[in-house]
Protein backbone atom coordinates (compact mmCIF):
# COMPACT_ATOMS: atom_id res chain seq x y z
CA UNK A 1 0.00 0.00 0.00
CA UNK A 2 1.90 3.06 -1.47
CA UNK A 3 -0.12 5.72 0.85
CA UNK A 4 0.29 7.66 3.84
CA UNK A 5 -1.51 6.68 6.87
CA UNK A 6 -2.11 8.48 9.60
CA UNK A 7 -3.40 8.37 13.52
CA UNK A 8 -4.39 10.73 15.99
CA UNK A 9 -4.21 10.13 19.86
CA UNK A 10 -4.54 12.26 22.34
CA UNK A 11 -3.63 12.37 26.30
CA UNK A 12 -4.41 14.58 29.16
CA UNK A 13 -1.38 16.39 30.56
CA UNK A 14 -0.39 13.76 33.13
CA UNK A 15 2.49 12.30 33.64
CA UNK A 16 0.92 8.76 34.53
CA UNK A 17 -0.83 8.71 30.88
CA UNK A 18 2.33 9.20 28.93
CA UNK A 19 3.36 5.81 29.56
CA UNK A 20 -0.11 4.64 27.01
CA UNK A 21 1.75 6.86 24.56
CA UNK A 22 4.66 4.92 24.90
CA UNK A 23 2.24 1.32 24.76
CA UNK A 24 0.71 2.96 21.41
CA UNK A 25 4.16 3.97 19.61
CA UNK A 26 5.27 0.86 20.63
CA UNK A 27 2.96 -1.22 19.07
CA UNK A 28 2.25 1.01 15.78
CA UNK A 29 6.22 0.53 15.17
CA UNK A 30 5.62 -3.26 15.36
CA UNK A 31 3.56 -2.68 11.87
CA UNK A 32 6.79 -1.85 10.18
CA UNK A 33 9.55 -3.62 9.85
CA UNK A 34 11.86 -1.72 11.90
CA UNK A 35 14.60 -3.23 14.40
CA UNK A 36 13.26 -3.57 18.21
CA UNK A 37 16.91 -1.49 18.59
CA UNK A 38 14.97 1.49 16.42
CA UNK A 39 11.91 0.97 17.43
CA UNK A 40 13.15 2.16 20.95
CA UNK A 41 14.69 5.26 19.80
CA UNK A 42 11.66 6.11 18.42
CA UNK A 43 9.37 5.36 21.77
CA UNK A 44 12.34 7.61 23.57
CA UNK A 45 11.86 10.23 20.94
CA UNK A 46 7.80 10.63 21.23
CA UNK A 47 8.25 10.41 25.28
CA UNK A 48 10.49 13.06 25.53
CA UNK A 49 8.62 15.09 23.19
CA UNK A 50 5.16 15.00 25.49
CA UNK A 51 7.34 15.04 28.70
CA UNK A 52 8.05 18.50 27.33
CA UNK A 53 4.89 19.78 26.40
CA UNK A 54 3.18 18.22 29.62
CA UNK A 55 6.68 19.91 31.72
CA UNK A 56 7.14 22.78 29.72
CA UNK A 57 4.37 23.74 27.55
CA UNK A 58 1.60 23.42 30.12
CA UNK A 59 3.91 23.77 33.17
CA UNK A 60 3.16 20.17 34.98
CA UNK A 61 -0.58 21.17 35.21
CA UNK A 62 -3.42 18.73 34.50
CA UNK A 63 -6.35 18.95 32.31
CA UNK A 64 -4.95 19.95 28.71
CA UNK A 65 -4.34 18.01 25.98
CA UNK A 66 -1.52 16.81 24.19
CA UNK A 67 -2.02 15.08 20.36
CA UNK A 68 0.03 13.01 18.58
CA UNK A 69 -0.71 12.58 15.22
CA UNK A 70 1.50 9.48 13.60
CA UNK A 71 2.27 9.12 9.71
CA UNK A 72 2.75 6.16 8.23
CA UNK A 73 4.26 5.66 4.34
CA UNK A 74 6.52 2.92 2.70
CA UNK A 75 9.40 5.94 3.28
CA UNK A 76 8.74 7.51 6.65
CA UNK A 77 7.30 7.51 10.44
CA UNK A 78 6.67 10.50 10.89
CA UNK A 79 5.04 12.09 14.62
CA UNK A 80 3.93 15.42 15.07
CA UNK A 81 3.23 16.19 19.42
CA UNK A 82 0.81 19.40 19.63
CA UNK A 83 0.11 21.58 22.79
CA UNK A 84 -1.87 24.74 23.06
CA UNK A 85 0.47 26.22 25.81
CA UNK A 86 3.50 28.12 26.42
CA UNK A 87 5.33 27.89 23.05
CA UNK A 88 9.04 27.36 23.35
CA UNK A 89 12.04 29.01 22.08
CA UNK A 90 12.89 28.17 18.62
CA UNK A 91 16.01 28.35 19.21
CA UNK A 92 16.52 25.71 21.81
CA UNK A 93 15.59 23.63 18.94
CA UNK A 94 18.63 24.90 16.81
CA UNK A 95 21.30 26.20 18.98
CA UNK A 96 24.04 23.95 19.37
CA UNK A 97 23.81 21.94 22.60
CA UNK A 98 25.87 23.44 25.44
CA UNK A 99 28.99 20.75 25.36
CA UNK A 100 29.45 20.60 28.48
CA UNK A 101 31.11 16.80 29.32
CA UNK A 102 30.31 15.71 32.08
CA UNK A 103 33.51 15.65 34.43
CA UNK A 104 33.37 11.91 37.04
CA UNK A 105 35.27 13.91 39.42
CA UNK A 106 32.94 17.45 39.29
CA UNK A 107 29.58 17.23 40.29
CA UNK A 108 29.00 20.51 38.91
CA UNK A 109 29.15 19.09 35.39
CA UNK A 110 26.76 16.24 35.85
CA UNK A 111 23.60 17.11 33.92
CA UNK A 112 20.32 17.00 35.75
CA UNK A 113 17.96 18.51 32.67
CA UNK A 114 18.34 19.55 29.26
CA UNK A 115 18.49 16.82 27.44
CA UNK A 116 15.61 16.00 25.77
CA UNK A 117 15.72 18.12 22.70
CA UNK A 118 19.35 16.34 22.38
CA UNK A 119 17.65 12.78 22.44
CA UNK A 120 15.09 13.23 20.14
CA UNK A 121 17.63 15.17 17.37
CA UNK A 122 19.74 11.87 17.72
CA UNK A 123 16.66 9.47 17.91
CA UNK A 124 15.01 11.03 15.00
CA UNK A 125 16.47 11.67 11.45
CA UNK A 126 14.68 15.14 11.29
CA UNK A 127 12.89 17.56 13.94
CA UNK A 128 11.29 20.39 13.20
CA UNK A 129 8.67 22.96 15.10
CA UNK A 130 6.01 24.94 14.11
CA UNK A 131 3.96 27.98 16.57
CA UNK A 132 0.70 28.64 14.86
CA UNK A 133 -3.15 28.87 15.36
CA UNK A 134 -2.18 28.93 19.05
CA UNK A 135 -1.14 25.85 18.57
CA UNK A 136 2.51 24.59 19.01
CA UNK A 137 3.41 20.94 16.63
CA UNK A 138 7.12 19.55 17.17
CA UNK A 139 7.47 17.53 13.82
CA UNK A 140 9.90 14.05 13.87
CA UNK A 141 10.25 12.19 11.25
CA UNK A 142 12.21 8.84 10.84
CA UNK A 143 13.22 7.34 7.44
CA UNK A 144 12.43 3.80 7.08
CA UNK A 145 14.65 2.50 3.66
CA UNK A 146 17.93 2.36 3.31
CA UNK A 147 20.53 3.29 6.09
CA UNK A 148 20.86 6.29 8.55
CA UNK A 149 23.50 8.19 9.32
CA UNK A 150 24.49 7.34 13.05
CA UNK B 1 8.28 0.44 39.11
CA UNK B 2 9.09 -2.05 41.74
CA UNK B 3 12.18 -0.96 43.78
CA UNK B 4 13.67 -3.68 45.83
CA UNK B 5 16.11 -3.03 48.23
CA UNK B 6 18.95 -5.15 50.61
CA UNK B 7 22.41 -4.30 51.75
CA UNK B 8 25.26 -6.71 51.00
CA UNK B 9 28.39 -6.11 53.25
CA UNK B 10 27.51 -2.13 53.82
CA UNK B 11 26.67 -1.57 50.41
CA UNK B 12 22.94 -1.06 49.58
CA UNK B 13 21.71 -3.07 46.35
CA UNK B 14 18.89 -1.70 44.59
CA UNK B 15 17.00 -3.55 41.82
CA UNK B 16 14.48 -1.52 39.89
CA UNK B 17 11.79 -3.34 37.75
CA UNK B 18 9.70 -1.85 35.35
CA UNK B 19 9.50 1.60 33.16
CA UNK B 20 11.23 4.44 34.89
CA UNK B 21 9.29 7.63 33.52
CA UNK B 22 8.01 11.01 34.44
CA UNK B 23 5.13 9.46 36.19
CA UNK B 24 7.17 7.48 38.71
CA UNK B 25 10.17 10.00 38.98
CA UNK B 26 9.25 11.67 42.63
CA UNK B 27 8.74 8.26 43.93
CA UNK B 28 12.09 6.28 43.00
CA UNK B 29 14.01 9.43 43.32
CA UNK B 30 12.66 10.04 47.30
CA UNK B 31 13.13 5.97 48.01
CA UNK B 32 16.74 6.20 46.59
CA UNK B 33 17.54 9.40 48.39
CA UNK B 34 16.04 7.92 51.77
CA UNK B 35 18.78 4.69 51.25
CA UNK B 36 21.52 6.78 50.78
CA UNK B 37 20.74 8.93 53.45
CA UNK B 38 20.48 5.83 55.68
CA UNK B 39 23.38 4.06 54.52
CA UNK B 40 26.98 4.48 53.60
CA UNK B 41 26.16 5.83 49.87
CA UNK B 42 27.63 3.21 47.88
CA UNK B 43 24.94 2.00 45.62
CA UNK B 44 24.25 -0.40 43.17
CA UNK B 45 21.64 -0.15 41.17
CA UNK B 46 20.13 -2.63 39.14
CA UNK B 47 18.72 -1.97 36.11
CA UNK B 48 18.19 -5.71 34.31
CA UNK B 49 14.57 -5.46 34.73
CA UNK B 50 14.29 -1.15 33.85
CA UNK B 51 12.27 -2.10 30.15
CA UNK B 52 12.60 1.72 29.24
CA UNK B 53 13.95 4.89 30.90
CA UNK B 54 13.50 8.16 29.94
CA UNK B 55 15.51 11.50 30.48
CA UNK B 56 13.98 12.13 34.02
CA UNK B 57 14.39 8.86 34.84
CA UNK B 58 18.27 9.80 34.11
CA UNK B 59 18.01 12.31 36.10
CA UNK B 60 17.31 10.28 39.46
CA UNK B 61 20.00 8.37 38.58
CA UNK B 62 22.48 11.61 38.95
CA UNK B 63 20.71 13.35 41.84
CA UNK B 64 21.05 10.29 43.79
CA UNK B 65 24.52 10.06 42.76
CA UNK B 66 25.18 13.36 43.98
CA UNK B 67 23.62 12.86 46.97
CA UNK B 68 26.12 9.98 47.01
CA UNK B 69 29.21 11.67 46.59
CA UNK B 70 28.17 13.80 49.49
CA UNK B 71 28.79 11.40 51.70
CA UNK B 72 32.13 10.15 49.69
CA UNK B 73 29.57 7.75 48.12
CA UNK B 74 29.80 5.96 44.63
CA UNK B 75 26.42 4.91 42.16
CA UNK B 76 27.46 1.83 39.40
CA UNK B 77 24.39 0.46 37.34
CA UNK B 78 24.33 -3.14 36.92
CA UNK B 79 23.32 -4.93 33.53
CA UNK B 80 21.27 -2.34 32.01
CA UNK B 81 19.38 -3.81 28.68
CA UNK B 82 20.37 -2.61 25.23
CA UNK B 83 17.79 0.32 24.90
CA UNK B 84 19.01 2.33 28.39
CA UNK B 85 22.38 1.27 27.90
CA UNK B 86 22.31 3.12 24.55
CA UNK B 87 20.33 6.32 25.99
CA UNK B 88 22.88 6.40 28.86
CA UNK B 89 25.66 6.88 26.19
CA UNK B 90 24.06 9.02 23.99
CA UNK B 91 24.04 11.35 26.89
CA UNK B 92 27.33 10.65 28.03
CA UNK B 93 26.70 9.40 31.40
CA UNK B 94 29.45 6.35 31.15
CA UNK B 95 31.86 8.84 31.50
CA UNK B 96 30.30 9.56 35.70
CA UNK B 97 28.25 5.81 36.24
CA UNK B 98 30.47 2.64 36.24
CA UNK B 99 28.18 0.06 34.74
CA UNK B 100 29.08 -3.64 35.40
CA UNK B 101 27.38 -7.20 33.77
CA UNK B 102 27.89 -8.97 37.05
CA UNK B 103 26.72 -7.91 40.69
CA UNK B 104 30.45 -9.26 42.22
CA UNK B 105 32.10 -7.36 40.49
CA UNK B 106 30.27 -4.20 41.25
CA UNK B 107 30.30 -4.86 44.90
CA UNK B 108 34.02 -5.29 44.57
CA UNK B 109 34.46 -2.14 42.96
CA UNK B 110 32.60 -0.24 45.88
CA UNK B 111 34.24 -1.88 48.82
CA UNK C 1 -1.18 3.80 40.26
CA UNK C 2 -4.74 2.98 41.48
CA UNK C 3 -5.96 5.07 39.03
CA UNK C 4 -7.70 5.09 35.34
CA UNK C 5 -5.93 6.20 32.51
CA UNK C 6 -7.32 7.31 29.45
CA UNK C 7 -6.30 7.58 25.76
CA UNK C 8 -8.33 8.44 22.25
CA UNK C 9 -7.26 7.34 19.12
CA UNK C 10 -8.87 8.67 16.04
CA UNK C 11 -8.87 7.18 12.27
CA UNK C 12 -10.24 8.15 8.78
CA UNK C 13 -13.42 5.39 7.44
CA UNK C 14 -10.39 3.56 5.39
CA UNK C 15 -9.77 0.32 5.72
CA UNK C 16 -6.16 0.38 5.37
CA UNK C 17 -6.10 2.87 8.91
CA UNK C 18 -7.66 0.33 10.61
CA UNK C 19 -4.71 -2.05 11.04
CA UNK C 20 -2.69 1.16 13.16
CA UNK C 21 -5.38 0.94 15.20
CA UNK C 22 -4.82 -3.03 15.64
CA UNK C 23 -0.86 -1.71 16.12
CA UNK C 24 -1.76 0.68 18.79
CA UNK C 25 -4.28 -1.77 20.91
CA UNK C 26 -1.72 -4.38 20.75
CA UNK C 27 0.73 -1.94 22.49
CA UNK C 28 -1.26 -0.03 25.02
CA UNK C 29 -2.18 -4.11 25.84
CA UNK C 30 1.78 -4.62 26.61
CA UNK C 31 1.39 -2.32 29.27
CA UNK C 32 -0.53 -4.92 31.73
CA UNK C 33 0.26 -8.21 32.30
CA UNK C 34 -2.73 -9.54 29.82
CA UNK C 35 -0.93 -13.07 28.19
CA UNK C 36 -0.70 -13.23 24.29
CA UNK C 37 -3.68 -15.06 23.73
CA UNK C 38 -5.67 -12.97 26.03
CA UNK C 39 -4.05 -9.58 24.05
CA UNK C 40 -4.42 -11.03 20.82
CA UNK C 41 -8.71 -11.51 21.74
CA UNK C 42 -9.07 -7.91 22.64
CA UNK C 43 -7.03 -6.73 19.36
CA UNK C 44 -9.21 -8.97 17.52
CA UNK C 45 -12.40 -7.09 19.21
CA UNK C 46 -11.30 -4.18 18.79
CA UNK C 47 -10.77 -4.32 15.11
CA UNK C 48 -14.12 -5.96 14.34
CA UNK C 49 -15.57 -3.02 16.01
CA UNK C 50 -13.86 -0.58 13.95
CA UNK C 51 -14.76 -2.93 10.89
CA UNK C 52 -18.23 -2.44 11.72
CA UNK C 53 -18.16 1.39 12.18
CA UNK C 54 -16.64 1.64 8.69
CA UNK C 55 -18.33 -0.58 6.93
CA UNK C 56 -22.14 -0.49 8.39
CA UNK C 57 -22.05 2.93 10.14
CA UNK C 58 -20.24 4.62 7.31
CA UNK C 59 -21.27 2.16 4.79
CA UNK C 60 -17.55 1.62 3.51
CA UNK C 61 -17.19 5.63 3.08
CA UNK C 62 -14.16 7.68 3.50
CA UNK C 63 -13.74 11.08 4.85
CA UNK C 64 -15.43 9.93 8.25
CA UNK C 65 -13.86 9.62 11.59
CA UNK C 66 -13.87 6.93 14.04
CA UNK C 67 -12.92 7.10 17.29
CA UNK C 68 -11.41 4.67 19.87
CA UNK C 69 -10.76 5.31 23.37
CA UNK C 70 -9.00 3.22 25.89
CA UNK C 71 -9.85 3.13 29.79
CA UNK C 72 -7.29 1.19 31.60
CA UNK C 73 -7.69 0.61 35.15
CA UNK C 74 -6.06 -1.56 37.61
CA UNK C 75 -9.34 -3.87 37.42
CA UNK C 76 -10.20 -3.68 33.39
CA UNK C 77 -9.53 -2.24 30.29
CA UNK C 78 -12.30 -1.00 28.49
CA UNK C 79 -12.84 0.49 25.03
CA UNK C 80 -15.38 2.51 22.97
CA UNK C 81 -15.79 2.97 19.67
CA UNK C 82 -17.32 6.18 18.42
CA UNK C 83 -19.08 7.07 15.08
CA UNK C 84 -21.46 9.56 13.72
CA UNK C 85 -22.49 7.25 11.15
CA UNK C 86 -25.70 5.61 10.50
CA UNK C 87 -26.66 3.96 14.37
CA UNK C 88 -26.92 -0.33 14.17
CA UNK C 89 -30.11 -1.63 15.30
CA UNK C 90 -29.61 -2.40 19.31
CA UNK C 91 -30.98 -5.68 18.19
CA UNK C 92 -28.29 -6.99 16.92
CA UNK C 93 -26.02 -6.94 19.94
CA UNK C 94 -28.66 -8.48 22.05
CA UNK C 95 -30.35 -11.27 20.17
CA UNK C 96 -29.34 -14.58 20.60
CA UNK C 97 -26.58 -15.38 17.55
CA UNK C 98 -29.00 -17.64 14.77
CA UNK C 99 -27.43 -20.75 15.72
CA UNK C 100 -26.91 -22.22 12.29
CA UNK C 101 -24.24 -24.81 12.29
CA UNK C 102 -21.85 -24.93 9.30
CA UNK C 103 -23.13 -28.24 7.51
CA UNK C 104 -19.75 -29.39 5.63
CA UNK C 105 -22.09 -31.15 3.39
CA UNK C 106 -24.11 -27.93 2.65
CA UNK C 107 -22.25 -24.78 1.48
CA UNK C 108 -25.51 -23.10 2.07
CA UNK C 109 -24.66 -22.97 5.67
CA UNK C 110 -21.29 -21.56 5.46
CA UNK C 111 -21.31 -18.30 6.69
CA UNK C 112 -19.57 -15.27 4.74
CA UNK C 113 -20.55 -12.63 7.17
CA UNK C 114 -22.70 -11.66 10.48
CA UNK C 115 -19.85 -13.25 12.60
CA UNK C 116 -18.22 -9.25 13.86
CA UNK C 117 -20.60 -9.14 17.01
CA UNK C 118 -20.23 -12.65 18.15
CA UNK C 119 -16.76 -12.79 17.83
CA UNK C 120 -16.62 -9.60 20.30
CA UNK C 121 -18.98 -11.09 22.49
CA UNK C 122 -16.77 -14.06 23.19
CA UNK C 123 -13.27 -12.15 23.26
CA UNK C 124 -14.93 -9.07 25.97
CA UNK C 125 -16.92 -9.49 29.37
CA UNK C 126 -19.34 -7.03 28.57
CA UNK C 127 -20.57 -5.36 25.62
CA UNK C 128 -22.93 -2.39 25.27
CA UNK C 129 -24.20 0.33 22.63
CA UNK C 130 -25.15 3.44 22.81
CA UNK C 131 -26.80 5.74 20.60
CA UNK C 132 -27.19 9.56 21.48
CA UNK C 133 -26.50 12.94 20.28
CA UNK C 134 -25.86 11.92 16.46
CA UNK C 135 -22.95 9.75 17.97
CA UNK C 136 -23.10 5.75 18.31
CA UNK C 137 -20.69 4.15 21.10
CA UNK C 138 -19.78 0.40 21.36
CA UNK C 139 -18.28 0.39 24.97
CA UNK C 140 -16.40 -3.43 25.18
CA UNK C 141 -14.48 -4.12 28.70
CA UNK C 142 -12.35 -6.77 29.59
CA UNK C 143 -11.93 -7.90 33.32
CA UNK C 144 -8.03 -7.73 34.20
CA UNK C 145 -8.12 -9.40 37.53
CA UNK C 146 -8.61 -13.21 38.48
CA UNK C 147 -10.01 -15.61 35.99
CA UNK C 148 -12.83 -14.65 33.48
CA UNK C 149 -15.84 -17.85 32.44
CA UNK C 150 -14.41 -19.27 29.30
CA UNK D 1 -0.08 -9.59 3.01
CA UNK D 2 2.27 -11.53 0.70
CA UNK D 3 0.80 -14.49 -1.61
CA UNK D 4 2.53 -16.97 -2.28
CA UNK D 5 1.74 -19.56 -4.92
CA UNK D 6 3.44 -23.14 -6.21
CA UNK D 7 1.36 -26.34 -7.55
CA UNK D 8 2.71 -29.99 -6.18
CA UNK D 9 1.41 -32.66 -8.55
CA UNK D 10 -2.13 -30.63 -9.43
CA UNK D 11 -2.55 -29.49 -5.89
CA UNK D 12 -2.28 -25.68 -5.32
CA UNK D 13 0.10 -24.85 -2.37
CA UNK D 14 -0.71 -21.12 -1.31
CA UNK D 15 1.50 -19.50 1.57
CA UNK D 16 0.04 -16.17 2.86
CA UNK D 17 2.31 -14.16 4.80
CA UNK D 18 1.41 -11.06 6.83
CA UNK D 19 -1.79 -9.61 8.13
CA UNK D 20 -5.57 -10.66 6.74
CA UNK D 21 -7.72 -7.84 7.10
CA UNK D 22 -10.29 -5.98 5.50
CA UNK D 23 -8.08 -3.86 3.94
CA UNK D 24 -6.29 -7.07 1.88
CA UNK D 25 -9.45 -9.07 1.17
CA UNK D 26 -10.51 -7.73 -2.13
CA UNK D 27 -7.14 -8.65 -3.30
CA UNK D 28 -7.06 -12.01 -1.84
CA UNK D 29 -10.23 -13.11 -2.63
CA UNK D 30 -9.61 -12.71 -5.97
CA UNK D 31 -5.66 -13.91 -6.21
CA UNK D 32 -7.60 -17.07 -4.79
CA UNK D 33 -10.53 -17.17 -6.77
CA UNK D 34 -8.12 -16.99 -9.47
CA UNK D 35 -6.16 -20.11 -8.40
CA UNK D 36 -9.25 -21.60 -8.32
CA UNK D 37 -10.56 -21.01 -11.46
CA UNK D 38 -7.16 -21.91 -13.31
CA UNK D 39 -6.55 -24.95 -11.47
CA UNK D 40 -8.19 -28.19 -10.12
CA UNK D 41 -10.16 -26.44 -7.28
CA UNK D 42 -7.89 -28.69 -4.38
CA UNK D 43 -6.41 -25.49 -2.35
CA UNK D 44 -3.88 -26.35 0.69
CA UNK D 45 -3.60 -23.09 2.24
CA UNK D 46 -0.62 -22.21 4.44
CA UNK D 47 -1.45 -19.77 7.35
CA UNK D 48 2.17 -20.42 9.11
CA UNK D 49 2.44 -16.42 8.52
CA UNK D 50 -0.49 -14.87 9.31
CA UNK D 51 -0.10 -13.05 12.52
CA UNK D 52 -3.62 -11.65 12.58
CA UNK D 53 -6.68 -12.54 10.79
CA UNK D 54 -10.45 -10.91 11.39
CA UNK D 55 -13.56 -12.21 10.35
CA UNK D 56 -12.86 -10.76 6.92
CA UNK D 57 -10.32 -12.81 6.48
CA UNK D 58 -12.20 -15.80 7.56
CA UNK D 59 -15.20 -15.10 4.68
CA UNK D 60 -11.91 -15.17 1.97
CA UNK D 61 -11.63 -18.76 3.49
CA UNK D 62 -14.81 -19.40 3.38
CA UNK D 63 -16.04 -17.99 -0.39
CA UNK D 64 -12.72 -20.00 -1.47
CA UNK D 65 -14.11 -22.88 -0.56
CA UNK D 66 -17.09 -22.70 -1.97
CA UNK D 67 -15.59 -21.74 -5.18
CA UNK D 68 -13.44 -25.14 -4.95
CA UNK D 69 -16.41 -27.18 -4.14
CA UNK D 70 -18.21 -26.32 -7.17
CA UNK D 71 -14.97 -27.49 -9.38
CA UNK D 72 -15.95 -30.68 -6.42
CA UNK D 73 -12.48 -29.39 -4.87
CA UNK D 74 -12.04 -28.60 -1.34
CA UNK D 75 -9.83 -26.04 0.63
CA UNK D 76 -7.07 -27.25 3.41
CA UNK D 77 -5.56 -25.18 6.27
CA UNK D 78 -2.31 -25.28 7.14
CA UNK D 79 0.00 -24.39 10.72
CA UNK D 80 -2.54 -21.75 11.60
CA UNK D 81 -0.88 -20.08 14.72
CA UNK D 82 -3.17 -19.98 17.89
CA UNK D 83 -4.53 -16.62 17.37
CA UNK D 84 -6.03 -17.77 14.04
CA UNK D 85 -6.78 -21.20 15.60
CA UNK D 86 -8.82 -19.61 17.97
CA UNK D 87 -10.86 -17.40 15.93
CA UNK D 88 -11.84 -20.73 13.53
CA UNK D 89 -12.83 -22.43 16.30
CA UNK D 90 -14.89 -19.47 18.04
CA UNK D 91 -16.45 -19.28 14.63
CA UNK D 92 -16.74 -23.55 14.35
CA UNK D 93 -15.38 -23.38 11.09
CA UNK D 94 -13.55 -26.71 11.83
CA UNK D 95 -16.91 -28.03 11.31
CA UNK D 96 -16.16 -27.32 7.33
CA UNK D 97 -11.87 -26.73 6.87
CA UNK D 98 -9.80 -30.00 7.75
CA UNK D 99 -6.92 -28.76 9.05
CA UNK D 100 -3.10 -30.21 9.26
CA UNK D 101 0.08 -29.46 10.59
CA UNK D 102 2.11 -30.96 8.64
CA UNK D 103 2.13 -30.40 4.23
CA UNK D 104 2.35 -33.94 3.44
CA UNK D 105 -0.83 -34.62 5.15
CA UNK D 106 -2.76 -31.87 3.74
CA UNK D 107 -1.78 -33.01 -0.07
CA UNK D 108 -2.37 -36.69 1.15
CA UNK D 109 -5.84 -35.49 2.18
CA UNK D 110 -6.66 -33.70 -0.72
CA UNK D 111 -5.26 -36.60 -3.72
N1 LIG E 1 7.24 21.53 24.18
C1 LIG E 1 7.87 22.58 24.76
N2 LIG E 1 7.18 23.69 25.06
C2 LIG E 1 7.78 24.75 25.64
N3 LIG E 1 9.09 24.77 25.95
C3 LIG E 1 9.85 23.70 25.67
C4 LIG E 1 9.27 22.56 25.07
N4 LIG E 1 10.25 21.65 24.92
C5 LIG E 1 11.38 22.20 25.41
N5 LIG E 1 11.14 23.44 25.86
C6 LIG E 1 12.15 24.36 26.42
O1 LIG E 1 13.43 23.94 26.00
C7 LIG E 1 14.25 23.63 27.12
C8 LIG E 1 15.14 22.42 26.83
O2 LIG E 1 14.34 21.26 26.70
P1 LIG E 1 14.97 19.81 26.89
O3 LIG E 1 16.17 19.69 26.04
O4 LIG E 1 13.90 18.83 26.62
O5 LIG E 1 15.43 19.71 28.40
P2 LIG E 1 14.59 19.76 29.75
O6 LIG E 1 13.18 19.42 29.41
O7 LIG E 1 15.23 18.73 30.60
O8 LIG E 1 14.75 21.17 30.27
C9 LIG E 1 13.30 23.42 28.27
O9 LIG E 1 13.87 23.70 29.51
C10 LIG E 1 12.16 24.37 27.93
O10 LIG E 1 12.47 25.69 28.33
N1 LIG F 1 -21.22 -0.16 14.11
C1 LIG F 1 -22.34 -0.52 13.45
N2 LIG F 1 -23.13 0.44 12.90
C2 LIG F 1 -24.25 0.10 12.25
N3 LIG F 1 -24.66 -1.17 12.08
C3 LIG F 1 -23.93 -2.16 12.59
C4 LIG F 1 -22.73 -1.89 13.30
N4 LIG F 1 -22.20 -3.07 13.71
C5 LIG F 1 -23.03 -4.02 13.27
N5 LIG F 1 -24.08 -3.50 12.59
C6 LIG F 1 -25.22 -4.25 12.00
O1 LIG F 1 -25.26 -5.54 12.61
C7 LIG F 1 -25.12 -6.57 11.63
C8 LIG F 1 -24.30 -7.74 12.21
O2 LIG F 1 -22.95 -7.32 12.41
P1 LIG F 1 -21.78 -8.37 12.52
O3 LIG F 1 -22.15 -9.43 13.50
O4 LIG F 1 -20.54 -7.63 12.82
O5 LIG F 1 -21.68 -9.08 11.11
P2 LIG F 1 -21.29 -8.46 9.68
O6 LIG F 1 -20.58 -7.18 9.92
O7 LIG F 1 -20.46 -9.52 9.06
O8 LIG F 1 -22.61 -8.27 8.99
C9 LIG F 1 -24.48 -5.90 10.45
O9 LIG F 1 -24.81 -6.54 9.23
C10 LIG F 1 -25.06 -4.49 10.52
O10 LIG F 1 -26.35 -4.45 9.95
Amino acid sequence: MAMTRTISLAIESRPECIELLGGAVNGLCGLTALPPADVAQIELAVVEAVNNAVEHAYHGEPGHAVLVEFRLSPEAFSVSVRDRGDPMDPLQLTAPVAAVKPDRADPETWPLRGRGLSIIKSCMDSVEYHVGDGQNTLTMRRTLKGSRPA
Amino acid sequence: MVVTHRTVEGIDVIALSGRLMMADVAQVRQRLLDVVEKGGGKLALDLAEVGFMDSSGLSVLVSVFKAARLKNGEVVLLRPNPTVRSLIELTRLQQIFSIFDEEATALARLR
